[in-house]
């Protein structure tokens, strides 16, 4: 195994001095990146892979950074796309749509959300009709943050009506590019606008774009929460190079700076713990003994929620986990964030009356009270998530169901 | 000391939260919390003449209606609920109760008049640095010339100081803390807007270089501890109100919102935490209207006054992150009308003097 | 009316001074008040009262004060089984029952929550089956102050299994002096034992003593509960004659020391906030400014919960009250308890470790940090409080029922 | 770093578990907290001899096992669990650390393997007033006499300080605090029962009057901290075990309970306080594990010290009022279990610093 990775590390090595060439195209790049297999040598070699394990890419990845070669796109929801086709997809959708996930000259988004369904995903109801050769689609989608930029959406959308909530489902993908699809950005209460709301009306579906079967939505929307879940989406890129020269890395820099936007509150919305010892030098906070107590409360809830996250990552290694516990960081996350924002508004005093360029750190300090309440709502409420502790790790009862029969019958917005 | 409203106070608030109902709508609180004024003056015109609340806890020779802390309470808890852009916070209760417990007879004679009509706006500038005034953070120079005072410093955090045209400005001679009243327009006197987290609520710096000013009452005898505690007692009324509005809200949705084939209000998880805010608010109420019984009835009100502003505040943000919470995605939207309560609870929590700082100012006023 | 008053008070008092001394026994005094209607005067003066206005009743309590002369009996929820019965007893048990009730010759207890229906009252499962000329009742009932004296019980009992709980529940006087009936102490976690366990085993209860209807016993009891709710049963009585000479007065003061045992923890339960200003100069935690932080939230707390019991108290004069607001309370009373419990220990520091004589103020502090826990359960726990306001107060939808069938076939403990 | 237990760790917690469950039901514990001594010297002596644990933390040499602090960590979590009555805390942790920590080689030789192979009962009395050791509150007083020293002052909330053979002191002389062996049995020591919260843990009072000791280490050099941190480390595994015991408890009886025809574990209100509590409790055993294994790695392990026992604490605390409550009135019983768990965790709460105590002590080790 050990010698294989080798071959691997010098082959790929041996490419990419071929191959790798800064002043490239970012699209050009890719594609002969893709064309190699290099892209993502775990996929199967029939759909741009090369049958590689998981510890070929790191070596892969290894000699990309080590080379300063750019690799595949992985913005936005492009991954959870591919992860999604390459389980359920058919061959032609595969060949369709994974050289672009990878050259980055296709962006996705991910329609499941609904304004009347948020904690209850299988509760959509978008609606779409099969008139003669294509399928029709009608409703509104929401808490997506790329439609603006994307080219596909992964849609769920219910099907039948005479069937149970989770099996009335079907999944498309639905070209977002059509006069039928309306995308708009949504402001969010911290002035930031990362969500967008998507309009379908009349929005027509080829049925080759039907994935996995009719009525069977559900089951695959299930393969793409997994991978959500599990972080695989949420691995932002950051650019470390430090202002490289060439026009790959300004196509590279430009393409990761659009991908971030919607997310540069999201270190504030976390509560910003990494800032509050030296604010609280700053303002002098740190004399007062009440205010030191909430910070050493905040700063142990932080230890503690980091360490159980080494654990688990540890546990989930060996096998050991039940998948349930990212709900506890989950919940551990809102209460940072909760008790950093008092912490914020403890040391900050009156000056939390500001906002803007006026509040400390040039508004950093304001954005944190006001974009914290989103972390207990986003990416499944606390609620949700107490929801699952208590049913998968503590084995309590399910709550009574009230959704059970066909769908046309059951109450909702 | 009285537990209940009389039936003429309910008779008011109802009125005061009818004409509200109309008036001030979330969509005309959008509309002028992006304007730089604020407010509409037609409305506050009608507040002030048709309602007479400007004036309502202010004695009758003085164009008061001679109510008191009480019935000032009811028309800050619907103005707090409504969300109301007015400088009514700022004139009619800060400047308007220093005017009154610090100044002169002819001086209160001369100035209320304006204020209790609405006619003048007039604000109160205290704080430089700290939300909570003591006497001693108080730097503002003023120094005696001629017939009146020069003023230099800045202050901060000063509500509808764009908007005033009367400023009462606490400033410190050799004798001690004194208010003084300038012509917002005066030479010497420049004010900038600043960005204000609650954007219903303007907040102005003020600067004043060599200021023309009056003194206002006795030198060095600014009593500026019981104008805290009667603004504090209106205050908390305005935030319970606000409690109120983001409970009431909370609860219609849980009762209208489904998901999972059932309301989400029928969620016992949902259910028990709307029954412990609803706990938290009345309890917060409950201080709130006894501060202003005391405060009426001529008692000592410093414990109960800094009780109240910090229950009150509490309440008040506790409600606005369960609210946002109940409502989820769109709870956190723009949208969505709850985050205009949130961001007024938010900035109330530390206007002031914070939770902590009332907390330790009640056991001190209660000599422990 | 108010002349009507004076004419009341002049008559009580002429009777008082030529029958009230302290000389006699107690139950014969009472005796005595009860045959003149001076014993509960706003009863119906066919059953020793007078048919008097409350206000009738306060002055007459005025005189029997102002002479220092004792009242009818009161201890227990003697009070309780009197207005149950005047509401929904036959004549011959008001006739029986009542005067002993007065004369306090007789004591009663409250036979209504079971080991495995304690929230939910409803749910009892002793059983009372008619055999012959009689009720034969077999169970066991828990959470009682006075079963170890009383004379008889107020049971709740099922009598019929195929109707809905509600519906399958009788109401009974039981003779607590019978071989059936055993009564045992139940030991709590602070050591006291104010209530007792009954077991009924055979007992017997004859015809002629079952209150309402057969499966009337719900609608019964809830007049009993009104009336525990409204406090009526609770006005636990205080000594205040210093110690007065007097054969009568030392009966009294017996009934009283009796009676109030099992409450002497009570003060301990709600958190002695009294005490916590007075502790933290003591022990100098005054000083300490993060303590003064709970110290000033304690007080503020149980001010506010004060302020609210008096406005409530003023809005339900005015008939301006749910009947829920007591429910506010309770969870009020529950965060004062646990606060003030969390203040005691912190006040208290390393000495919290102690119990009995060498804990500070000989056991208090001690007895409080074991005793708070009880204040959210007794009387309805937290849970049940803020189900009834949720749904009473803010109308919210109450919880799905799965206890609406025949009650044989409702899952149980 | 590890993060997590290793097979032979995991096999060592089961047997130790294993044997706990036989040995230390709760009908064990409630006879022995009603005796004097307070444990049983036969379950005492199979728990030195076939698991070994009293040595777990001490070095081979000295007749320990020679394994650390993780290993120790496992060994009190289950005994908290198990709530097991033994001079375990006293003996094996208390005087164990402070003899390994702070006697001089030839000390350690003769004194820990009378402690390792729980032959010899210590304990370590520091304490006078406060529960946070601080050196400037020992104020016990040390004088030389020959080639010992005399030790004259009191010591309180001594566990397990009835039982013990050997006294470890904490008293000072001109140099500063020092450590003092003490012969239990020796003429001047006088020890008192006094009456614990926790009656399945003893306290003593002892009087030192004019009694003899030997220093251990350098005089004025007690390495009070030292010694404070890995106790409190271990603690702190004592008290997630009982939280975790206390979690099962409330969560076994939630499933079990039926009330309205239902289990109340189906009802959604308490389904969520148990999941808060999961994760309080998880979070507290993230922070106590890790600071055992800092401990562990010879790191400095103050900050993580003083978290655990601060986190450890209040999610002990926590579980024993939810699992009270979940209980209802059952739960208040002198019958039912739970408050044997809800004294141990009160009683924890404050030995050796409360909560506040440690959130300071943590920042001043943070240079914060």
């Amino acid at each position: 195994m050990d010698a294989n990775l080798e071959e691997i590390r010098a082959e790929i090595r041996a490419w990419l001095a071929e191959n790798w060439r800064p002043e490239r195209s970012l699209v050009e790049w890719r594609n002969l990146l893709v064309d190699a297999g290099w892209a993502a040598p775990d996929w199967p070699a029939d759909y741009y892979g090369r049958d590689l394990p998981p510890s070929a890419v790191a070596v892969v990845n290894e000699e990309l950074a080590a080379a300063g070669a750019i690799g595949a796109a992985k913005a936005g929801v492009r991954n959870l796309a591919a992860a999604t086709l390459l389980e359920h997809g058919t061959d032609a959708q595969k060949r369709r749509y994974l050289r672009g996930v990878l050259t980055g000259e296709e962006a996705w988004c991910q329609l499941f959300s609904e304004p009347g369904s948020g904690s209850d995903l299988a509760g959509a109801t978008t609606r779409a009709v099969r008139q003669g050769n294509q399928w029709v689609i009608n409703g509104q989608k929401v808490w997506n943050t790329s439609a603006h930029h994307a080219d596909f959406g992964l849609l769920l959308a219910r099907t039948d009506w005479d069937q149970p909530k989770h099996k009335g489902l079907t999944y498309f993908v639905i070209d977002m590019r059509q006069p039928g699809v309306e995308v708009r950005q949504l402001r969010q209460m911290n002035g930031h606008a990362s969500f967008n709301e998507v309009f379908m009306t009349d929005a027509v579906v080829h049925p080759e774009d039907m994935v996995g079967k009719e009525g069977g939505g559900w089951q695959v929307a299930m393969t793409t929460l997994a991978h959500e879940r599990s972080g695989f989406a949420r691995s932002r890129e950051s650019v470390e190079d430090g202002g490289r020269p060439g026009r790959i890395y300004d196509e590279y820099r430009e393409e990761v700076a659009v991908a971030n936007e919607p997310y540069v509150w999201y270190p504030q919305r976390a509560g910003r713990v990494d800032l509050v010892i030296e604010r609280a030098k700053q303002t002098g906070a740190i004399d007062d003994s009440v205010i030191r107590q909430d910070i050493a409360r905040l700063l142990a809830l932080h230890q503690s929620a980091q360490w159980y996250a080494r654990r688990t990552a540890e546990a989930r290694k060996a096998g050991r986990t039940t998948g349930a516990e990212g709900s506890v960081s989950k919940l551990a996350a809102s209460h940072v964030a909760r008790l950093a924002s008092d912490v914020h508004t403890a040391i900050t005093g009156i000056e939390a009356m500001l906002t803007g360029p006026e509040s400390p750190l040039d508004g950093v300090i304001a954005e944190i009270l006001v974009s914290v309440p989103a972390v207990s709502i986003a990416g499944g409420t606390d609620e949700i998530q107490r929801n699952i502790v208590s049913e998968r790790l503590l084995d309590m009862p399910k709550e009574p169901r009230f959704d059970t029969g066909p769908f046309r019958d059951v109450k909702r917005n | 000391m009285d537990f209940s409203f009389s039936h003429e106070q309910e008779q008011f608030r109802d009125s005061l939260a009818r004409f509200l109902r109309d008036k001030s709508p979330t969509s005309a609180v959008r509309k002028l919390m992006a304007t730089d004024r604020g407010y509409d003056p037609a409305v506050w015109r009608q507040l002030c003449d048709d309602l007479g609340v400007a004036g309502l806890h202010l004695p009758e020779d003085v164009g008061g209606s001679g109510y008191g802390p009480v019935e000032l309470g009811i028309a800050l808890e619907e103005q707090g609920r409504a969300l109301l852009c007015a400088p009514y916070l700022a004139s009619a209760v800060m400047a308007g109760y220093a005017v009154l417990l610090g100044g002169t007879e002819a001086q209160r004679a001369e100035l209320l008049p304006g204020i209790a009509g609405g006619t003048t706006i007039a604000t109160l500038a205290v704080t430089e640095s700290e939300g909570l005034w003591r006497a001693g953070d108080v730097r503002l120079a003023a120094t005696a010339s001629g017939d009146g005072f020069r003023l230099n410093g800045r202050k901060r955090f000063v509500v509808d100081g764009q908007n005033a045209d009367l400023l009462v400005v606490a400033g410190r001679t050799g004798k001690g803390v004194s208010l003084f009243a300038v012509d917002a327009a005066a030479e010497g006197v420049s004010r900038r807007a600043v960005p204000p987290m609650d954007p219903t609520r303007k907040l102005a710096e003020i600067v004043f270089d060599d200021a023309p000013s009056r003194l206002l009452g006795a030198e060095g005898e600014a009593p500026l501890e019981a104008i805290l505690d009667a603004v504090l007692v209106a205050f908390a009324h305005e935030m319970i109100g606000g409690a109120q509005a983001l409970l009431d809200s909370a609860v219609a949705y849980a009762k209208l919102r489904v998901q999972f084939g059932r309301p989400i209000g029928s969620f016992q998880a949902i259910k028990h935490r709307c029954a412990d805010l609803l706990v938290q608010v009345e309890l917060a109420k409950a201080a709130v209207y006894q501060a202003a019984q005391l405060l009426a009835d001529g008692e000592d009100a410093t414990v109960a006054a800094s009780q109240a502003k910090a229950v009150a505040a509490e309440a008040y943000m506790h409600a606005a992150r369960e609210c946002i919470q109940f409502h989820g995605g769109i709870g956190f939207t723009w949208e969505n009308d709850t985050h205009l309560w949130f961001k007024r609870a938010k900035s109330s929590e530390v206007f002031l003097g914070a939770p902590r700082e009332h907390r330790e100012r009640m056991l001190q006023a209660m000599g422990v």
